[in-house]
């Protein structure tokens, strides 16, 4: 927790920033989401660590995918996904998102969610307690430290290849491709 | 009262038993032409509300089983009627023009078993992701041949690169 | 070209231009356009050169045993460059916006014929051709408002009865001048310092109000202006609602400050009932009532209809308060009403050309992107009819508040100030639902509005914020009016006035604007680069956005609609159709007498030669 | 005359950082508080300022020109009405301005900020701003009231006249005809902050936040540096026109942590009023105690 150290501040404040306010989509993807309440209320305060529900995508830079994901759901992960601006972080609870878990063989589970979207960290446990999420977001704040939480950078490289996947499951997607499949470099206008 | 209305149902409908009655439960068997006289009658002594329609898939006997419950706001009897169709391309009529709120549960099983209820205006996906290929709860439907066909096959990034 | 050919030019080629575009018009449509534009442009550069002059003169020796005069001062020049500019841009607008209608050279020969007797109107030195114009104006007004059929005929004829009813009750205010004073020349009249019973002043005083009050449509007179404007065409509703309305101030202007004089008019009744103190009550209820029945139109122009009504408020509480303050306020806030009311009718008259005629406010939606000089013209319109400041509208409204509450007459202040918000809510709805939200797919295609109006709309755009920035080039010529009306000057600089008790000086508050906001953006410019996006990439709580159905109009202001709406259910309204009824119900009474076949008249005539003998006889007995 | 140029270029400069640092403490202290009224830790004091930092280092979309626009002048709309609002002795622009011109260059925040909002073409924000600009007429008809009463009773409407009669006699709020307004003032100032029962326009739960929904890196980082200058204003304002301005900066700044406490614990206990709720919570006692309050100015009464 090296919140205090100044020095670190004015080096680089952006890194910094972002490890001590990680607002997360408020949005409930699996059955992992009953331990988000406790861990922001009263008892376990995660606001300490400046981690705290964002109303919309648009304002959160951290996504957590709470437990296993119905094959509906993912359309609505891959659509808040898409709104979060840019440095962003994805944390998977559980084992069902990693390999499906005890839904392995069901019609309508996803079994590995990183086909889809790409995850920085896993947290295990069937669901992790306040005290392991917290443990996951300091692992969080050490991969930011060195810089290896990209899992951004990898969906912007390999946009195709994720898209592709998607479109495999979902067949045509109603909205168009994030980044422009063609060339790699994303159009930036002010 | 169940034990005089099961004597009417037995005899003015032609072979439809009633295997068990109690003071809560009647379990009625009629076959398919005979359901909607059935429920017309049901309805006009009381049994207005329709509780759920369900399905059976009885595979050996290669037959599907659908059943009806209905219920009565004034006592706490409930009538299931139980009727079996043909399993290999089943259709059956709807019974929207008798209860109305039937549609969403001809929806579902349509979903499911793929059974088409003709008269229903809705026969959209409901709960599924509009696949029309497989019906999930089919006993035939082996859901692990079903996943290694769909998720199995799509690579990871490293198999991709 | 001295003042007197300058000032019968003008009318000779108001008058002459209007019936050429008609003659004209019958054989081309392109000679029509340009002689409308030209007559537009040469009644504009003659009112900029009589800048300053002053005169009488006669241009029409025995009408009628009377002799008709013209004339100018700074009063009558300030309307008169206003209303030459108002309805040059509206002709030019309308080049485009009518094209396709059929009728065209009867529409520009009315057009022009309004503009011509506003001009009379102003110029007139003498109460019978100011009668004249006033009546040609009106007329002309009618032909115009009814010019698309169906429902304008209902708005048309409701309009023409009450102009009738006004002008009738201006003529007998004309005679009984005549009468008392003997002459009719304007100038005669305020130089003869008669000293009258104050009844009689009172009842000269009523007449005229009724006649200017209901062409200025305040409260109680206010019932036409809505269906009125919501019907004509949009170039007319524009002149309409930006001047047309204002020949009424003119005309109140004239009785109270010119005709009477100051200390007539301000003595008018005991303290509390006195004449102007009424009419500032008219004013502040004008302000509050329509400001707030506009917020539950959904139709466009209604909404705009309304508004006009609530800021007619604000000039009437301006010049019947009577400090040289508030009239210096009302009478800028006149011109300054003109720019943004034309503007705002230009700009709905745009979306409607481009979408087909379609005003709902529940169905448009979006347009910001297909027509962006439409929306920064309704957006500047917006601001100004608002009141923010670096407007026009800010600086007139924040001089009559200051009137008021240096007189600590606190109640009107707050019924003036109310009024803004009232403004700032239903502005916001007309600006978003228009311009703002989801593009339908109706509209995906449609373009830019045509260079005529896009024209029209930058001209009152720049105008708006000039004297938003620079009101002291108003003010110096009001300044002028006051001291010829009797007033002390105030000391009016180039940046706003600077009395004792409160500055306002526009161009630092410009200059801190401008500094804060280059500031703010260089701030802005520290985060990283954003991303354009298109409409349909936003939060749907993670469902992709349903077409079509993404858009918040229709009940937008619901919760405050439901608090507001039964208390202003419109009264007046009410009592008019009653009072309609009555006469109605009258008529059919006196037809029963007057059947029409002659057997009827023979008996009545027979029955009073009986009654006469009768009495004759009766009083022998 | 140079040194006094000087002195209102530097207060030009300076005065909106110390606003802005006071608006920070004030929020990291309103979400510290409310942590320890509901039993938890809370944030540290500059949470508030670690968050904007990251938004400025996150990269977002925009809608268009107007929308990325609009948030900018929202932010320079509140920086200008802070120059016109005197704060102790600092007071750049009150030259050039009074009351009247501060009441409408506060229309400058709420307009750009519906605009910009209305660019986003998101119904959350379309109802959020409907709200906001609803709620506004509600509290402006007791606030206007208020106004007019301070002003006709100082007979000025220039608010560095209004503290210097205050400084001079004694408090606004002391002397009896504008207790009634001042009471009414401590009513609606919930409302003008944005607090608990009247943060209906920025609801998180309902509307996802009201106008703020598509504001992502950058325009979020402005939106709260808004949000922390708005906060900043709404006390200053009530202060100037009720507590006597403040003889000093540092009387000042605990007035102002005073008044901040009372909007805070009120923030903390009230559910969330819906929108008719609230004006007519506005339009009842508020608006009665504020005309009362005209009526007694208008119509001196001694006792």
């Amino acid at each position: 927790m090296d919140r205090g150290q100044l020095s670190k501040w004015f080096k680089h404040p952006g890194i910094m920033a972002q490890k001590y306010s990680l607002w997360a989509v408020y949005f409930c993807t699996g059955c992992g989401i009953i331990e988000v309440p406790p861990s922001i209320t009263s008892r376990w305060d995660a606001e300490r660590f400046g981690v705290m529900p964002a109303p919309s995508p648009r304002h959160a830079n951290l996504f957590m995918i709470t437990g296993y994901v119905a094959t509906k759901t993912l359309k609505a992960i891959i659509r808040t996904y898409e709104l979060m601006p840019e440095p962003k972080y994805t944390v998977a609870f559980g084992s069902c998102p990693i390999n499906g878990g005890m839904y392995w063989d069901s019609y309508n589970t996803i079994k590995h969610i990183d086909k889809y979207i790409p995850i920085d960290g896993w947290i295990a446990g069937c669901m992790p307690r306040p005290e392991a999420i917290f443990i996951g977001v300091t692992k969080l704040w050490m991969m930011i430290d060195k810089g290896a939480a990209t899992g951004y950078k990898r969906y912007r490289e390999n946009y195709e290849y994720y898209r592709k996947n998607q479109e495999k499951l979902f067949g045509k997607l109603p909205w168009p491709p994030l980044f422009p499949i063609e060339d790699k470099n994303e159009k930036l206008t002010v | 009262m169940s034990e005089e209305l099961a004597k009417e149902i037995i005899d003015n409908f032609s072979n439809t038993g009633v295997s068990y009655t109690s003071k809560y439960r009647m379990y009625i068997q009629t076959p398919k032409e005979e359901l909607f006289r059935l429920l017309e009658y049901l309805k006009d002594n009381g049994f207005k509300y329709l509780v759920m329609i369900t399905c059976v898939d009885w595979i050996n006997e290669n037959e599907f089983e659908l059943v009806y419950q209905v219920g009565n706001f004034n006592t706490p009897l409930r009538i299931i009627i139980q009727v079996r169709i043909p399993r290999n391309n089943p259709t059956y009529e709807s019974i929207i023009p008798i209860f109305k709120n039937a549609t969403d549960y001809e929806r579902e099983i349509h979903e499911l078993f793929g059974i088409v209820f003709d008269g229903n205006p809705k026969l959209t996906p409901l709960f599924l992701e509009d696949w029309q290929k497989f019906h999930p709860f089919k006993k035939d439907f082996d859901s692990r041949e079903y996943v290694k066909v769909t998720f199995d096959s799509i690579p990871t990034l490293e198999e991709y690169k | 070209m001295n003042t007197e050919t300058l000032l019968k030019s003008i009318l000779i080629v108001s008058f002459g231009g209007a019936f050429l575009t008609y003659i004209l018009g019958k054989i081309s449509r392109v000679l029509r356009e340009i002689f409308a534009v030209l007559t537009g442009i040469f009644v504009v550069v003659f009112s900029l050169m009589l800048y300053g002059k002053t005169g009488t003169f006669i241009y029409a020796k025995n009408f009628l045993g009377f002799s008709l005069l013209v004339s100018i001062n700074n009063l009558s020049w300030l309307f008169l460059i206003t209303l030459s500019v108002i309805s040059f841009l509206s002709v030019v607008f309308s080049l485009t916006y009518i094209r396709g209608h059929e009728r065209t050279d009867f529409y520009y020969l009315m057009l022009l014929l309004v503009n011509a007797g506003m001009a009379g109107v102003v110029l007139s030195a003498d109460l019978i051709s100011f009668y004249i114009f006033w009546e040609i104006m009106s007329w002309s007004t009618f032909l115009l408002i009814s010019y698309n059929r169906g429902a304008a005929l209902s708005a048309g004829m409701k309009y023409i009865i009450m102009s009738v009813v006004g002008s009738a009750a201006m003529m007998i205010g004309i005679i009984s001048i005549y009468t008392t004073y003997g002459t009719l020349i304007i100038s005669e009249i305020s130089s003869q310092r008669l000293s009258l019973p104050p009844g009689y002043i009172l009842f000269l005083f009523i007449l005229f109000s009724i006649a200017f009050g209901i062409k200025n449509a305040f409260w109680p007179f206010h019932i036409w202006l809505p269906p009125a404007h919501s019907e004509a065409p949009s170039p007319f509703s524009a002149v309409l609602s930006g001047i047309l309305i204002k020949m009424g101030t003119y005309g109140f202007l004239l009785i109270m400050y010119v005709i009477f004089g100051m200390k007539v008019f301000l003595e008018l009744g005991s303290s509390f009932f006195s004449f102007h103190n009424i009419l500032c009550w008219l004013g502040a209820i004008t302000v509050v009532i329509p400001t707030f029945t506009a917020l539950l139109q959904y139709d466009a122009k209604r909404l705009l209809a309304w508004h006009s009504i609530g800021q007619i408020g604000y000039i009437i509480i301006g010049i019947s308060f009577g400090t040289s303050l508030s009239v210096a306020g009302g009478i800028f806030h006149f011109i300054n009403h003109a720019t943004f009311k034309a503007l705002l009718f230009l700009t709905v008259g745009a979306v409607e050309y481009r979408t087909g005629g379609v005003r709902d406010l529940n169905s448009l939606g979006g347009l910001i992107k297909k027509m962006p000089i439409t929306f920064i013209g309704a957006l500047i319109g917006a601001l100004g009819i608002i009141g923010v400041p670096l407007t026009n509208g800010f600086v007139s409204k924040w001089i009559i508040y200051k009137a008021l509450i240096l007189e600590g007459n606190s109640f009107l202040a707050f019924a003036a100030l109310i009024g803004t918000w009232g403004t700032l809510l239903s502005f916001y709805k007309f600006l978003h639902n228009i311009f703002l939200g989801q593009l339908s797919e109706k509209y995906k295609n449609i373009k830019k509005a045509p260079f005529c109006m896009q024209f029209p709309i930058i001209i009152y755009s720049l105008i708006i914020i000039l004297f938003g920035i620079l009101p002291g080039i108003v003010l110096k010529v009001i300044n002028t009016i006051l001291i010829s009306f009797g007033f002390e000057s105030l000391n009016v600089t180039i940046w706003g006035i600077a009395s004792e008790s409160g500055i306002l000086n526009t161009i630092n508050i410009f200059t801190a604007i401008v500094i804060v906001v280059i500031a703010v953006w260089i701030i802005s410019r520290l985060g990283a680069k954003t991303r354009l996006v298109a409409q349909d990439d936003n939060y749907a709580a993670g469902s992709y956005i349903p077409k079509e159905k993404y858009n918040f109009t229709a009940a937008f202001y619901k919760p405050m609609t439901r608090i507001i709406g039964p208390v202003l259910k419109d009264i007046i309204n009410n009592f008019y159709l009653i009072l309609g009824r009555g006469t109605s119900a009258v008529g059919n009474g006196i037809r029963k007498v007057y059947t029409g076949d002659i057997g009827y008249y023979v008996i009545y005539i027979i029955l009073f030669l009986a009654v006469l003998i009768l009495i004759k006889v009766g009083f022998k007995l | 005359m140079i040194n006094v140029t000087i002195v209102k270029v530097l207060e030009f400069i300076f005065y909106p950082f110390i606003a802005f640092v006071i608006g920070i403490i004030l929020m990291g202290l309103f979400r510290k508080i409310m942590a320890r009224i509901q039993r938890r830790y809370g944030p540290p004091l500059l949470q508030p300022l670690i968050d904007i930092i990251r938004f400025f280092s996150q990269r977002t979309v925009s809608h268009g020109k107007i929308f990325s626009f609009g948030v900018i002048l929202a932010l320079a709309g509140s920086l200008v009405v802070l120059l016109f609002i005197p704060f102790g002795k600092i007071c750049p622009l009150c030259g050039s301005g009074d009351l009247l011109l501060i009441l409408y260059l506060m229309l400058f925040t709420p307009i750009s900020i519906a605009l910009s909002g209305g660019e986003g073409a998101n119904p959350n924000i379309s109802i959020g701003v409907s709200r906001k600009l609803m709620l506004s007429l509600g509290y402006e008809v007791p606030f206007l009231m208020i106004i007019l009463s301070v002003m006709s009773f100082y007979k000025t409407t220039s608010l560095v006249e209004i503290i210097k009669y205050q400084q001079n006699y004694h408090w606004a709020i002391l002397n009896f005809p504008l207790v009634i307004p001042g009471i009414a003032y401590i009513l609606i100032l919930p409302a003008m902050m944005g607090v608990r029962p009247f943060d209906v326009a920025s609801a998180p739960q309902e509307i996802a936040s009201g106008p703020v929904v598509e504001y992502g890196g950058k325009f979020l980082g402005l939106n709260h540096i808004e949000h922390a200058i708005h906060m900043f204003i709404g006390i200053a304002l009530f202060i100037d026109l009720f507590l006597g301005g403040g003889p000093n900066i540092g009387f000042f700044l605990v007035e102002m942590f005073i008044v901040f406490f009372i909007a805070v614990f009120i923030n903390a206990m009230f559910p969330r009023y819906r929108v008719d709720q609230a004006i007519k919570y506005l339009w009842r006692w508020p608006s009665l105690l504020a005309f009362i309050g005209l009526v007694l100015v208008r119509i001196p009464v001694k006792f």
